[in-house]
């Protein structure tokens, strides 16, 4: 049997604050007549997230998500919703997977890309990027 | 091909000295993911291969690799013999009287497919009903939906009790005007074992031909289709030690005779015109194209490994590390275990612990060296009526020991460390 | 994975020294059958393999064989990147412009039946006519029989002429009303290289799907579908030197897009429900089940060989010893070479010698330890057309050597003093 | 280039009486009304043999067969029909593998097996033995 390691390692990938976006997720909900809405889910991990969008001259002015997965997935997307409220539609349409691994600020490894980069795929789907 | 076989003890289970001689020969084991020992525990999915596997693959390779039945040369000689002698040692392996009733296919789903296209499209009509189970992994699952679709056929569902096992009570019901009865011998998911001889016994008294999903069971226990009275069995070779990329379809001669065939061109044929074709008989009539040669040399290795190791003991060892697991897994706060206990159980089992997302769970094990699968496990209509989105697995194997389930142990405390949950 | 790739020399064509170092590749060159040195001259049956290409799958079992797909696990991340990486390798080497095209089959039979199953049972209507070629192998006329007789289409033929090519004059009449296409690129009885491009861009301006057998053409010419403009094809690993139990079908995007899965069951799914499923995109919804993993590594390595030598170089040696052996052969009585002049030929030639049958023939050559194929080649209503119960065909490939044509012409006049024949 | 070897080894496989019995086969041709009659072919090499007999009192009183294929198919079924002309059904049922190779007095391999007792199979199947 092997000795009891250390968190070192492991709680750089769950730093605190991600567990506190996935067990308090930002702009959680829905919005009643969104101008923008999408669901989505990654098959290969049954992850889910959906992202309701209000627009107003192209500004995000208010967005709620919905979802249920990994700590990964779910505090990304509330990151995202974060991160996007007050911006433009063009300013999303230039996040990418830097942008996204940048909010985690932690290692992600291939197998959970996917997870991490849900809710952004799943906005840009919304409003038709 | 190889000479060398596993020297396991003599006795009723795997002693630890007989599995230390076990896992030399699987290479695998000497990896150190992310700087540690590898510790497999997801041969549920997949198993490891042993030497003897690989070498055999590689020898065929090297030696004598030449397309069969139609060569009349030397090397394709010993290459026709070893892949009917890997066809023969299979039917030996699963109790099968006629080494005929065993088709090489890809996988276990393409063999289920197989009998969906070929016996389903034949036999099944509009109204006919389909019984299936509430545990079925999507391979038993989606090939009957679509037959159904086509067929206008209807499916129903045995249900699945709350301590994960087959409500035998509504059986003769459900089977009631059934045309086929597809069910696993072993849940993936729940790890329980199937009463798979009454199940048959029953379906066919009631009319239905009897699909066995048998890809948990050959490789873990000793399966014997006479003693199972079953109609056709599907299994994969990639979770019984041998390589990917083949797998086979068992099934009734008779029932085989009489279907007609599924995939057609070379090798599957009598006489071929412009405007028509007669076909060979079975197997062939059902292997078209080049097979997969390599592959049943390397799957006639692994089983003449497992023969080696003998079944029983395989079966016995694997349920004591199930066990042992069950054990130590209650010893830990926020654990949920899904599925039968021990006494109608397998070592495949699948767990929850606290709010920590299966993925979660598996990417810290996996910084532990640790594989453990995590997701739906190809079980999604389980998964929903069992309330969670996914569950983490651990499956053993002959290869796996007591220690690895202390380390498992360990880093399901570690993540509830990190995710702060007491 | 294997770091050693062929150092072939600089040129047009292979050098004998370039070719020396091919041959110390492939182990099994060194076995002796009968005593005497292997001569292996049935490629077009099946290729020999290179060390590169074992080691490749070797090197996968032994260090990181796990699931693919839904492991969140270091072996299995790397599983999954070795697998979808031999994907973009085989979109690279056939010209694909994006890997989703390419679907990995068990061979080129089981490609050819994937589009007869899932393009033509949604796209051909009763009265629809099918083109084929007289030339095809039975892989690719058996399938569209079965698919012609379940709708009610009509099959066409495309003829052979006196000297065994296609008969274009008749093209365009024939492909008037036609639904699809399907053709081969090289006959693998013939040797008859066809032209692969317009007989797409026929097809398409008629209204036809074009599918093309490239089994022969892919292993042996530089290939690419862009340029082909054709719509699918299908080709086999093992007649390239990767391994058996793995093929792929390329299909052009936007029709796999809209085309309905075929095999089902894990792995090709999005949403499964007890009632319903939906499923996931290309390739995914064509590979139901556990794929071949190591036998995708294995062709993953045979393209990479392939490229390093080059496959212009690889058709202009070919072309080289079939030009050697078509004169040799011209030396000899009795012999009869099918398939046309060396211009629209590559090295795939099939003999009558006398009244020897084509058995005998390979019996005697079989015991000088050249190995050649003896028969109808998957290829019966063409032998009928030819008047010929058999044939005997030697094939060759970048590891032979004018010395072998010499020893296969050595062998022929051997037989023929056996049977007596001057 | 390897030199020309002699012919031993290889006239083992192929006796004069061997190429005799395939060029001139006999009892060679077709019976008009058989008491019995089958054609087969080997789908894996395309030998085709059919065999007709004419019976009385159980016993095999004329046959005739017909074929196209190798020499060891052809020269095979040839010294059948001698060997079974004028024995009983029952004798032809005993008859084997063994039989058929100590007739043919030479080496067959595996892939040619099927060749050489092609002839015998049809003849039982004409039998219904
Ligand atoms: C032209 C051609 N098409 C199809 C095939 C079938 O290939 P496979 O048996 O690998 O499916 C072959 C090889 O036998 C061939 O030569
Ligand atoms: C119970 C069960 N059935 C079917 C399958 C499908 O096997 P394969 O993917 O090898 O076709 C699996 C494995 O994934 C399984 O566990």
């Amino acid at each position: 049997m092997r000795p009891a390691d250390d968190l070192s390692g492991m709680d750089e990938l769950y730093r605190d604050f991600i567990l506190d976006h996935y067990r308090n997720p930002r702009n959680a909900g829905t919005l009643e007549a969104p101008d923008a809405s999408c669901e989505d889910l990654n098959p290969l991990c049954g992850d889910r997230i959906r992202m309701d969008v209000k627009l107003h001259d192209g500004i995000i002015e208010d967005i709620r998500f919905q979802g249920r997965g990994c700590a990964i997935s779910q505090a990304s997307a509330s990151l995202l919703t974060e991160t996007v409220k007050g911006k433009t539609v063009a300013e999303v349409a230039a996040l990418g997977k830097d942008d996204v691994l940048a909010n985690l600020g932690i290692p992600i490894s291939a197998a959970r890309l996917k997870c991490a980069l849900l809710g952004l795929s799943v906005l840009k789907r919304a409003l038709k990027l | 091909m190889t000479a060398t076989m596993p020297q396991a003890a003599v006795g009723a289970s795997l002693s630890p000295a007989a599995v230390a001689r076990i896992r030399a020969d699987f290479p695998i084991l000497q990896e150190r993911p992310h700087g540690k020992p590898l510790i497999f525990l997801d041969s549920a999915a997949s198993s490891q291969k042993p030497v003897q596997v690989i070498e055999a693959m590689d020898d065929y390779y090297r030696r004598y690799h030449a397309n069969i039945h139609r060569g009349i040369y030397h090397i394709s000689e010993l290459a026709t013999e070893a892949y009917e002698e890997a066809r023969s040692a299979i039917a030996r392996f699963i109790g099968s009287p006629c080494s005929a009733e065993c088709i090489f296919v890809r996988n276990a789903t393409e063999g289920i497919n197989l009998v969906a296209y070929s016996w389903g499209r034949s036999n099944v009509r509009a109204g006919d009903v389909i019984l299936l189970t509430e545990m079925e992994h999507h391979s038993n699952l989606v090939p009957w939906q679509m037959l159904a679709q086509e067929k206008g056929a209807r499916l129903r569902f045995v249900p699945v009790t709350a301590d994960g096992r087959l409500d035998m009570n509504r059986l003769d019901t459900l089977l009631d005007g059934a045309r086929l009865f597809a069910f696993t011998a072993v849940s993936n998911t729940l790890g329980t074992i199937n009463p798979v001889r009454e199940l048959c016994l029953r379906a066919r008294a009631a009319g239905a031909v009897s699909v066995v999903d048998a890809c948990q069971a050959v490789p873990r226990m000793p399966v014997d289709v006479t003693q199972w009275q079953c109609d056709f069995a599907a299994f994969s070779s990639h979770k019984m030690l041998g390589p990917t990329g083949i797998g086979v379809l068992w099934g009734r001669k008779d029932l085989l005779d009489a279907m007609p065939p599924f995939l057609t061109g070379g090798g599957m044929i009598n006489v071929v015109r412009y405007d028509r074709t007669t076909f060979a008989d079975v197997p062939a009539r059902f292997e078209a194209g080049t097979p997969a040669i390599a592959e049943a040399v390397g799957l006639g290795a692994a089983v003449a490994y497992l023969t080696a190791v003998g079944m029983e003991r395989v079966a016995r060892y694997e349920h004591e590390l199930a066990a042992l697991a069950l054990e130590k897994l209650r010893g830990i706060g926020q654990v949920v275990v899904y599925g039968p206990g021990i006494e109608h159980r397998t070592g495949v089992i699948s767990i929850t612990v606290g709010d920590i997302h299966a993925h979660d769970l598996a990417s810290i094990l996996d910084r532990e060296g640790i594989c453990v699968r995590a997701g739906h496990h190809c079980n999604q209509p389980l998964m929903e009526k069992l309330g969670v989105p996914a569950t983490t697995r651990a499956s053993f194997y002959l290869y796996n020991t007591p220690d690895e389930i202390d380390a498992l142990i360990a880093g399901l405390e570690k993540a509830k460390r990190i995710f702060k949950l007491t």
